[in-house]
């Protein structure tokens, strides 16, 4: 099983989020972030002082799933977190050695 | 003389909207500063309220507009409002109670230390900021107000006019601030780290407080209520609207977009600067002293800025030259047709009136800077005025008192 | 005529409680919206209340109230209030100065245009909003007021009864709102992207101020202080009571439980339906408009929502049908016995009164429909009232602000 | 007797600041629960002004105030407000409307009930605390008030004095609180996992909206505007003041440092101090009962967690001690001097008169604790007071509104 | 070294973290998270609108522990974390390469 | 590549978020949790009651570097966290699989 964690723009986030559920993928996992990368941030002037403001708020969303979807999840998240600009995000993927559904003490990938 | 009720109705119901705003100054300031500091300087303005409330019933009052002493400052005779109560005063208050004079005054005293909370936010210990309070209340507040509102104070004689503290409250706290900035220094990772407000909402609830006690604060402050309190509500008004849009245009024009901040710090700026005119000036004149508060304000945060003294949240542009801007203005723009005890200003034939005024705005702002700069040094010699790095980076909620604003 | 000091202090602080209304506004909504959006609503409110203060002093006042032109609207002999002074003036305020009466007017035109605001929530330009303000304030609630209250106001003379503004408030804000939310159209995402409420307490502070300065609003409307501002004051307290009842108990008859933003939204509802009437009905004449209120305008919000047309924060439900209810439930329950300046309505023997009613809400309501109507087409067509779809997406405080709430 | 316009205004715009004391009840119990309890608190404080009001309209001013029956309770006569008009009544107000006496003490029924939903707070079914107002406004609120207040109630006649409310609404409350608590029970996870509040600067807004509605609360009892409330006034401010230095000095010395939900505490505990005798005493006289108020809630607090029982937010400590203190300092303070209508307690030559307060405590102390278990007793027994462990484990505000606070 | 993530009712928060310290886990690093699983969220009304929400909040537990005591951490979890009922959460695992502990600059299990 | 997660006390977070620009590694995404370590929490008084605070608030800090930079981001992190005190915080490194940036499609460092 493979964990993908993809740190997106918020305003993508219901998109991403609704296309994941109709493609099959409802289980997901997610918070707000604060992230910087290529995209530096920018300057906010309050009070006529300037503010350097290098963490842009992202919206995180990991979701656990089988090896061979791996491809097809982060094509879909692509598509829908996508708008060309600077500040798109990142998507990493790693392998999880084990998954429990607490409910139930299911393993594996029936517990997905 | 009688004791009239709508009169005392409307002084008390002012007074209880003067109270509240104090709170507001902290509800105002809190949602400026960052998220692990806004407990310390809510406290700060609350227990402003709580402390000169009570300096204010044991000596304040006796201090500020007891029997005159030499036209500096109060005598001793109404210490513990001995001899003040339920009869008028001919000198302050001829149709209401004194007592409810003296509350009424109480809730100036209360708000000015809070309005200085600003310049030190973030960096101040709570321990030293209340010997500072006693201390400024009794050496600065209390002379000058004796001096523009006193039965002979000598500003007061030499016929400036400040009908509801300009001098006493807003140029007395910026100078106040300003002083207090360059004692204690910028704060932790000024310039470097970003410091923005946390919770904006927060900011506008404290615009709001202080936009609604500023209408007791300007028509109460005509201790009765009729044509004059009248004029000073309305003027009150339009100058605090005139101001919030002048701000937003500067903004727009220099930033590309109007702020909520920007509206709100406007607003303030606007109350500032009628404070002083508000019972001598038409509604028209409110609109041209509210567009220059909005102007010479905004000037002044930018002036602040590129001297990079860290007054954190702008009480000397806002408050101070605010103030100055209003004291001078009302010998511009005051009419004795719109109040026929006061006099008229330079644009109604009076121009000795403006000469009148800039005595008073020199004379309070010089007073208050150095006496601010001189118990600041010896408080700071005697215990430090600023909490230790450490607690600075943490936050002075959780360092002063072991409390978090949110959880 | 001489001035009283009760009646002006009354309506001087009046004036105030209906001040913070327009803030508190600001707080309902901002509370409703989500989080990205919570700055640009309590901005608009917040500039409405300064550039339609300025716009009164200038031309507002004269529009409504000044010597009338053939019924239609005022002249322009108090534009800058020229004239409007201390002094009483015999057709509005018999007690109290001119000018104080101009300043509680004043926050009517005030509220009115900030009411509108949640119609189009989280999707209108800021600048299309100001042009907005400027005529929408000028052409459609200057004539509305004059119609209702202006001396010689077509509906006046008819005998439409409107205490405190059931019509030209509250109706005219929910018909304004209703043509504005088909123009903008939609949220993005409406109907399938959640839109939670981000801030219930920011939602119930701002009903509490509002039923808080709605004291100010209906008692106020009584211009003096005595019987009739006491009953408006207590119908008040008891429509905006029962009302919020009313809606909680069909909350819990649908949905199984009752909900504070319900409560609140029923509160509004009442203190809406009551404000035509709040002069002229008893006590208990109160809980049946209250209970109306929650009814009709609980039906509204569900009516609107089957008919799919965004009015974002419902004020055409609740601030139109409820304005509806209450003009027309003015001329069933209104009793000259509770204030002879009055009538009576259907209950108590005047049936004609319930026609007079429903012209003024068929005037009203049409008039404001129409003219704000044509003047968002015309906005749109010249400078565009929505912002760009990916603004929507981001949110207005950052795309339109530069600012985050909460930090 | 003739309606004074002052009077009125006064006792109205009083009456606007007592109804805002409800939620700030609300706001400060609110950011002292956690998030997932918020509005759930908030609720029961809104729906307490609510469904009040209405019974107020309908029966309870007839129970409080009505014609005499035997000393124990007000007759039936004023059902529905009938007879309670714009004339003012000889016993009560003879310089205002009766009805605005009536809308003034409503405000007071309203926050009586708001004040106990401290204690049981986290844990009480909202259906059955609907019944619980119903039965215990009724039962326990109408009688007390008629007892101290009413027109031949047996503690006036035998000459208890309580200004504004101390026995009458912060003993009964506290009391209530007491009893609610033990039937109830503890939290669940009292005592082991954290209970932290969750919102300070929303503790903080509660507790401005009490002291500032508390001027009207105080000064408005004395129901005319002259120098009795201009005393009630001051001594009102006095007394909040003095008791948050005293709180933030014990906790500095306790725990090392002053603490914002302490110095709020501090004010509240005096504000309740001072309320049973604002009209009589002098302002020197308020600083010693704020003093005390500061020490004794203190300690009361101390003593509940020693004891274990779980009064969630402290109302018996600070409302029911503090009140407890405030009546019998009035007996101790009281000066004719300062109120002629009053009389002079142990200080000035009266010993007596702390008896008659003595007897006052105990007996509203007794019969609001009684009667107040019963009622509980009875409603748990029908319909259990308790929501379910996993409806108090997921938190109120979802549980039993399906609404989340914050998002 | 292994990290365990578990996803779980807020309202079981408590009793899983005290039961952590007890059986001699102390360290680890919990927030706040929304999620969706095989429980598809619920609809509420807001005036008469109803709305879909699909992502109801949840804490996360991240906590790294030595090999060993996996079974026994996950079955602790586990028992406090169960209530039976959709919604109970998911337990992730994965190996982790390193740790330091910041203050003395200590590596691997010791620095746990 | 490398997934450096380290959780730091707030107050230093400004220091260490500079510190790693500088240094060349602006890619981060961060986030405020709660957590417990040797560092067992301290006691809060409200109102006369004594509460126990075990879960004291930190920031963390993820960031994802080539393998080469681990020892030098290490040991620049603990040089700007470190204060000494217990709660100075830890650190924690696994191997990614895959980084996607959503912009350009790139993968792997080129992406990073
Ligand atoms: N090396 C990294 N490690 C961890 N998070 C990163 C890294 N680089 C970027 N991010 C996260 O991804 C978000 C988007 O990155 P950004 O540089 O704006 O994308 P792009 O370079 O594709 O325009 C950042 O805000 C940050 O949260
Ligand atoms: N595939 C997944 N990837 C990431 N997080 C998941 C995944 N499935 C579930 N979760 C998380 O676990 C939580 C509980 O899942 P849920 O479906 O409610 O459990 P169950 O299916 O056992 O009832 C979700 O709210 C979500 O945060
Ligand atoms: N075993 C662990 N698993 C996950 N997070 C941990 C673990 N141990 C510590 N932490 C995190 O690191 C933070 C700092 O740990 P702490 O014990 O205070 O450091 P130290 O022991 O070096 O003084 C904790 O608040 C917690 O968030």
């Amino acid at each position: 099983m493979i964990k993908v964690e993809a740190i997106i723009r918020q305003e993508r986030f219901n998109d991403v989020k609704n296309a994941l559920a109709t493609a099959g993928f409802p289980g997901l996992t997610t918070y707000e972030v604060k992230g910087r990368g290529r995209q530096m941030g920018y300057t906010l002037t309050f009070r006529g002082k300037e503010q350097q403001i290098d963490l842009l708020p992202k919206m995180k969303i990991e979701l656990v799933i089988k090896e061979e979807d791996l491809d097809k999840v982060i094509e879909l998240i692509r598509q829908k977190a996508f708008t060309g600009n600077i500040g798109d995000g990142k998507i990493f993927t790693y392998r999880i050695d084990e998954v429990i559904r607490v409910r139930t003490g299911e393993k594996g990938e029936n517990a997905l | 003389m009688q004791i009239d009720s709508g009169d005392t109705a409307f002084v008390l119901l002012c007074a209880a909207l003067v109270m509240i705003m104090t709170p507001g100054v902290g509800f105002f300031y809190g949602g400026l500063v960052r998220r692990k500091n806004v407990l310390a300087i809510m406290m700060q303005c609350f227990i402003s309220l709580a402390l000169v409330s009570v300096m204010w019933i044991l000596w304040g009052y006796s201090f500020s507009f007891g029997p005159d002493k030499g036209g500096f400052i109060g005598g001793l005779s109404w210490l513990g409002l001995s001899g003040v109560g339920g009869a008028p005063n001919p000198d302050y208050s001829s149709t209401i109670p004194h007592l409810a004079y003296a509350i009424f005054q109480a809730m100036f005293a209360v708000i000015t230390v809070a309005l200085i909370t600003g310049s030190f936010a973030d960096r101040m210990k709570f321990g030293a900021f209340l010997i500072f309070i006693l201390l400024w209340s009794t050496l600065v507040y209390d002379p000058l107000a004796h001096w523009v509102w006193g039965s002979g104070g000598w500003l007061k004689e030499l016929g400036a006019l400040d009908f509801a503290g300009g001098t006493v409250v807003h140029i007395n706290a910026g100078m106040a601030a300003l002083a207090a900035s360059l004692i204690i220094g910028k704060r932790r990772g000024y310039g470097r780290d970003p410091m923005i407000p946390h919770n904006i909402p927060l900011v506008m609830l404290g615009t709001v407080l202080l936009w609604f006690g500023w209408f007791g604060f300007n028509a109460g402050s005509a201790i009765t209520c009729g044509a004059i309190s009248t004029t000073a509500f309305v003027v009150t008004n339009t100058a605090a609207a005139t101001a919030a849009l002048t701000w937003c245009c500067i903004d727009w024009i220099r930033k590309g977009t109007p702020s909520v901040i920007g509206a709100c710090t406007g607003a303030v700026a606007g109350l500032v600067a009628i404070t002083p005119a508000a019972g001598y000036v038409s509604p028209l004149s409110s609109i041209a002293i509210g567009i220059g508060a909005g102007i010479f304000c905004y000037l002044a945060v930018l002036f602040k800025v590129r001297r990079g003294f860290d007054d954190a949240l702008d009480v000397w542009a806002v408050h101070g030259v605010g103030g100055m801007w209003g004291a001078l203005a009302t010998g511009i723009f005051a009419n004795i047709a719109v109040n026929s005890a006061g006099s008229s200003g330079l644009l109604f034939g009076n121009p000795i009136q403006l000469g009148y005024q800039a005595v008073g705005v020199v004379a309070a702002a010089a007073y208050s800077f150095v006496v601010t700069f001189i118990i600041l040094k010896v408080v700071d010699k005697v215990m430090g005025l600023r909490v230790a790095t450490v607690d600075e980076a943490v936050g002075l909620d959780i360092a002063q008192h072991q409390e978090e604003a949110y959880s």
